[in-house]
């Protein structure tokens, strides 16, 4: 009991950071279920919408910036795959992945040189950036919003999927591209819309995010997206449901490492979890099997 | 027959121009500054060429795509560092670490050959569990092992041998190496004096030449033809008799082994190293290298790492000055815009030039020959129609 | 009567191999049309190509008068042709209804009748609605695939290989629903290995032979052909 | 009676919940060319995939010259799942690779050719000497076997001339003509030096002179590398004018053996393979 009460701040990290892993982990899971590719540059997505929000809330009151930054974000996730992915579309696997690090590439230098290379301050979110105080211990009122707002999301875009017209051909689309072209879903469209939702996320998670550091650097995006990508590799990628509870194991391990004082070691255990994982069960936890057929 | 003597030609050329070229560096050297632009390409360039190769030879010749090149680039580093620091600098470098475990050193060509050792046996252990996985989760997977083994490099507890998170610095760089001091020794003989020759170039190029000369000659024995057996159609490859997991293996060995090589020779030339640089943007800027080549091309790679060394360290440096013409501010120019510009021309290659430079041809005297040869018979026609 | 379906000239090559070379087919409103050959003669990539998945080298394709050829499939599938995949290739992922209803992907209109239709058409799909596709069995894989397309309401529908790896009852009972489709006034483009089944149904016959036209016919009347015995059971030779 | 090359003893291989193959036995002497025929899916693909190890059987064991490629009986998740016959009649596990088949002697041809795209006829050939080197890797890149080196290619030339791609030989194997392919895959085959050769469908997609042509090539390899053959092909022409023996198989199956003559005749074939008849 102690023991937890001294954790407490951590673990309430560690969920908090999970939930905004889980935002971004979706991105990467939708996309690797449809288009069986690792976006890179999800991640750059992320910090991208950092960026633009440091300069929109200079000069917008917040109510115009969040939502501008939102609508930015989706319109640049949507914009990249119709310029680095889609022409690739039949191309091998490994050149569209290629593709993605080059847009990471892109979009980081892209951000360096719009920033100039420093840290931008991030603006603080009047709503979430408040301290309170919660079970004796003191946070920000961000970590106790993430999980419940992540969870929130999550159940709408389970249900979307589960149950609309857009979500049937998605789940039809990631099964059988051939098969789905066949039934009139148009391919593209169904693609973009993937890219839509998983930008959008990205965009939320960023507020989360960076409202619990100080500033934005051009290479933020890099190790969330890296973390949230093994989430969803750890949780089966292609399953939604598989990338947040991935999400939130890493984020709540990972904060724990840090309470025990291992913080060099923070990074590296996710990626030793990822390969035990790997090891084990190639497909992850939720995942799907896949046979090669001769 | 005529294969042979395409052979021939090919080994006789290349042999006058390996000749030349070295010659042609220490003419560099004699009459340019050290400091002269042009020797931090080529140094560079040829240490990225090496790394470029031993990447190609996993991911373009074997067809595992692995992401790991920064992590052993980083274990060579360190192995060298670790090894040739003088005794008596050691106290200083581990100041905080009360001089460090390791009181001995050895010399610089050994402790380089260790370096790639090192490397190689971390593959090994690495590769036991992960190259069983397929495409993205390989890659992934290696990914990951390159981030353990900077954390571990950077661990507090090991750090009288690494040094923790701090710089490793007054190891033999590369113009205090034994070689380096003969080219000295012999220039001042001839000259009186040593005057701008370091040497430091030419023994990158002979390190890294031997090095990428092994990989090629093993790309052509029977173990690259298996490799790229591999590569082609793993099902049909084993189907062959040939045994994946141990080819994945020498491959993936062999590949971390000049990696490690290549990190041992990037410490030399950088003459300081801090683990927390091998991050993973590293391997992806070693990955593109290897695209713009031609995945699956070692002359390709090698072209590449000099044009990716030179448009970034150098030609397109312009851009990152603000520049003023008739009193009117160029537009865009600042600093950072070169990388933007650098990564726009990166994007480009990769969308509209799949292939590469090269492809997966290979750049030989008797292919340049003879295309010289057939553009030259071809256009003889043309002309007489013309005429 | 006239011809739902003209295809003329038809080249198709992959990487380099001409797959089909040169195959020209008719298809008259109403009727069940099939094609027979062996592997790789070309069946499939004919109705891929229909059905605007695989882009010819060359080809007119007239569809009611109107050509067809570069369209996308969503156009081809919203103007009534529909394709049953072969092997099956139902969304394994997804539950028969929701199967169904990606079948109607590009309807607005209400699908109730539909779904009452095909129910009546396989009453054991209406048993597993809520079942997911991949834990049905292969005979109901294929009917599920057959009930999919309907859903499209097509005019034109064509089904490759539905007999294959089938037991001998399923696939009596595939051909019974393929006569029963047909009957409802949609027009059968039948690629069928099965060359007994498909000769018993069909009203004209195509045979197929390394991309080419080799035969064509009534199909009963080729039943009896001795080529055809021969080419599926090497009879005569010896 | 010429002794057994391959056996196949209640092999059963289910897949989740599938059986593929059912319970089959069979065998093939030294000297024969067999045929396996039956129906689309009806197993025979995975039949080859399980003697050459691509597939692990579930149950049963499979023997090569009087050694055992493999023995196996249903465990894990299997154990339940099995719905196969003779579930208690193997207790040992004996699971060979792919590639140590290919060593004691079992070569294969794939249904959709395998060939390996980037390379030449020439190299496609070569490659599957690999397997019988002496050299090491040390020695493979110094070139300290270049003596081993020049006969593995004057081998491979002399296989090339035999198959009649000599001249090709510096061709890219994918630019081949399809027969030709189909040709180049079988002596890349040959080049591991096989006792048994396992052919699946070598004639899809040939016109009947190529079919012909083949059914001479067979006969001639057989001859001349004293090769026993085991093959799946649906060209029925080929199939009875090459076949010493000929087993059918539907669903996973056996449904008939016996020579050409016997197999043409019998009912259940003809039914599996003409299809089932109106008035059954």
């Amino acid at each position: 009991m102690n023991w937890i009460t001294q954790n407490l701040p951590y673990i309430f990290a560690g969920i908090s950071v999970g939930g905004q892993y889980a935002l971004i982990a979706i991105g990467y899971t939708m996309v690797y279920g449809i288009l069986r590719l690792i976006n890179f540059a999800h991640g750059d997505i992320f910090m991208v919408a950092g960026v633009i929000m440091v300069y929109a809330s200079a000069t917008m009151p917040m109510y115009v910036s969040i939502p501008l930054v939102i609508l930015t974000t989706v319109v640049i996730g949507v914009m990249i795959e119709k310029v680095a992915y889609k022409p690739l579309r039949s191309a091998p696997r490994m050149s569209i992945m290629i593709s993605a690090i080059g847009v990471s590439y892109l979009l980081q230098n892209l951000a360096l040189y719009i920033t100039g290379g420093l840290s931008q301050r991030y603006p603080t979110i009047p709503a979430i950036s408040k301290t309170v105080t919660f079970l004796g211990t003191t946070t920000k009122v961000v970590t106790l919003v993430t999980p419940v707002l992540t969870i929130l999301l999550v159940t709408m875009l389970v249900l979307l999927i589960k149950y609309t017209k857009i979500g049937i051909a998605m789940r039809a689309v990631s099964k059988d591209f051939e098969t789905s072209q066949l039934m009139g879903i148009r391919i593209n469209s169904v693609i973009s819309m993937t890219f839509l939702i998983g930008s959008f996320l990205a965009a939320v998670g960023s507020f989360l995010y960076f409202t619990n550091y100080t500033g934005v650097t051009p290479t933020a995006g890099a190790m969330p997206g890296l973390k949230a990508f093994v989430a969803a590799v750890f949780g089966g990628i292609g399953s939604i449901p598989g990338a947040v509870v991935g999400a939130f194991i890493i984020g709540i391990c990972e904060n724990i490492i840090k309470g025990v004082g291992w913080t060099t070691f923070s990074d590296a255990f996710t990626f030793a979890l990822l390969i035990i994982i790997l090891v084990f069960k190639p497909t992850g936890l939720f995942g799907e099997k896949s046979t090669d057929k001769v | 027959m005529l294969e042979k003597s395409k052979k021939k030609i090919n080994l006789t050329v290349s042999t006058i121009l390996i000749i030349l070229l070295l010659f042609g560096l220490y003419l560099m050297e004699l009459f340019l500054s050290p400091s002269n632009m042009i020797f931090i390409v080529l140094q560079k360039g040829v240490i990225y060429a090496l790394v470029a190769v031993s990447m190609n030879l996993l991911n373009g010749f074997t067809g595992l795509f692995s992401l790991g090149q920064a992590g052993f680039m980083l274990i060579g580093a360190y192995t060298y560092a670790i090894f040739t620091i003088p005794n008596e600098a050691r106290t200083a470098v581990y100041q905080y670490f009360g001089g460090g475990l390791i009181k001995f050193n050895l010399p610089v060509t050994i402790s380089i050959i260790l370096a790639g050792v090192m490397a190689a046996v971390f593959a090994f252990l690495i590769g036991l569990p992960v190259l069983r996985l397929k495409s993205d989760y390989l890659a992934i997977a290696t990914l990951g092992f390159a981030e353990i083994i900077r954390a571990i490099f950077q661990w507090n507890a090991l750090g009288p041998i690494t040094n923790g998170s701090n710089l490793l610095r007054k190891f033999p760089s590369l113009d205090s190496t034994g070689f380096s001091k003969w080219i000295q020794k012999i220039t001042c003989d001839i000259f009186g004096k040593t005057g701008n020759v370091t040497g430091a170039t030419i023994y990158a190029f002979i390190a890294s030449g031997i090095c990428i000369a092994i990989i090629v000659l093993l790309i052509n024995s029977t173990y690259g033809r298996a490799f790229k057996a591999i590569r082609d159609d793993e099902i049909a490859a084993e189907a062959m008799g040939i045994n994946l997991a141990k080819h994945k293996q020498i491959a993936f060995c062999i590949s971390s082994f000049f990696a490690g090589i290549s990190g041992a020779l990037l410490a030399m030339y950088q003459t300081t190293i801090q683990a927390s640089a091998f991050k993973s943007a590293m391997t992806y800027e070693i990955l593109l290298v290897v695209v713009i080549g031609g995945i699956g091309s070692i002359t390709g790679s090698c072209i590449s790492s000099f044009l990716f060394i030179a448009a970034s360290e150098w030609w397109l440096r312009f851009l990152d000055a603000e520049k003023y013409v008739g009193g009117v501010k160029v537009p865009f120019l600042r600093s950072g815009f070169r990388k933007v510009v650098f990564s726009i021309i990166i994007m480009a290659i990769v969308l509209f030039y799949r292939q590469g430079i090269m492809g997966t041809r290979e750049l030989t005297p008797a292919g340049v020959w003879n295309w010289f040869k057939k553009t030259f018979i071809k256009s003889a026609p043309k002309k007489s129609k013309e005429a | 009567m006239s011809n739902i379906l003209e295809i003329k000239n038809l080249v198709v090559s992959y990487g380099g191999i001409e797959a089909v070379k040169g195959i020209s087919i008719d298809v008259p409103e109403g009727e069940i049309v099939t094609l027979i050959g062996a592997n790789g003669a070309g069946k499939s990539t004919t109705l891929k190509t229909i059905a605007g998945i695989v882009k010819p080298k060359t080809a007119s394709i007239i569809y009611k008068g109107h050509e067809i050829l570069g369209k996308s499939p969503d156009a081809i599938v919203s103007s009534g042709i529909t394709l049953v995949p072969e092997g099956r290739r139902v969304f394994a992922n997804l539950t028969v209804k929701e199967n169904l209803r990606v079948g109607a992907y590009l309807r607005k209109d209400s699908l109730d009748k539909d779904f009452e239709f095909v129910f009546e058409l396989f009453p054991r799909l209406k048993e597993r609605e809520w079942q997911l596709a991949g834990t049905l069995s292969g005979g109901e894989q294929q009917m599920l695939a057959v009930g999919r397309a309907l859903m499209s309401r097509p005019n034109l529908i064509m089904m490759d290989e539905p007999s294959l790896g089938l037991a001998p009852l399923v696939v009596k009972s595939i051909f019974d629903i393929i006569k029963t489709i047909n009957s409802q006034g949609i027009t059968v483009l039948l690629v069928e290995q099965n060359a007994n089944m498909a000769l018993q149904v069909a009203n004209t016959a195509y045979v197929l032979e390394t991309g080419t036209v080799s035969m064509t016919g009534i199909g009963r009347e080729l039943l009896s052909d001795e080529r055809i015995k021969e080419a599926y059971l090497g009879k005569t030779r010896k | 009676m010429s002794k057994n090359v391959l056996t196949l003893s209640n092999v059963t291989m289910q897949f989740g919940g599938v059986v593929a193959v059912n319970n089959l036995s069979l065998e093939v002497n030294e000297g024969e060319i067999v045929s396996l025929i039956g129906p689309n899916g009806a197993g025979k693909t995975t039949v080859f995939n399980v003697i050459t190890g691509v597939y692990e059987a579930t149950n049963g064991s499979i023997e090569l010259n009087g050694q055992t490629l493999l023995s196996n009986y249903p465990k894990g998740k299997m154990k339940k799942l099995y719905a196969g016959e003779n579930k208690g009649l193997y207790t040992k596990t004996v699971v060979k690779t792919p590639d140590q088949i290919t060593k004691l002697g079992v070569a294969r041809t794939f249904q959709n050719i395998r060939l390996f795209k980037s390379q030449t006829v020439f190299e496609n050939v070569l490659v599957a000497r690999h397997l019988r080197r002496t050299s090491n890797l040390f020695t493979a890149t110094f070139k300290l076997n270049y003596k081993e080196e020049a006969k593995m290619r004057s081998e491979t030339l002399e296989l090339l001339r035999i198959v009649g791609l000599e001249d090709v030989k510096d061709e890219a194997a994918t630019s081949l003509p399809y027969g030709k392919q189909r040709r180049l895959e079988i002596a890349r085959a040959l080049a591991t030096e096989p006792d048994l050769l396992l052919l699946d469908e070598p004639a899809a997609g040939m016109n009947p002179q190529e079919t012909d042509d083949l059914t001479a090539f067979i006969h001639d390899i057989r001859d001349k590398f004293k090769l026993t053959i085991l093959l799946i092909e649906h060209h029925m022409n080929l199939v009875m004018d090459i076949s010493d023996r000929i087993y059918a198989i539907d669903f996973g199956k056996l449904i008939a053996s016996g020579t050409p003559d016997e197999i043409q005749a019998n009912q259940k074939v003809i039914d599996a393979y003409l299809g089932v008849t109106e008035d059954e």
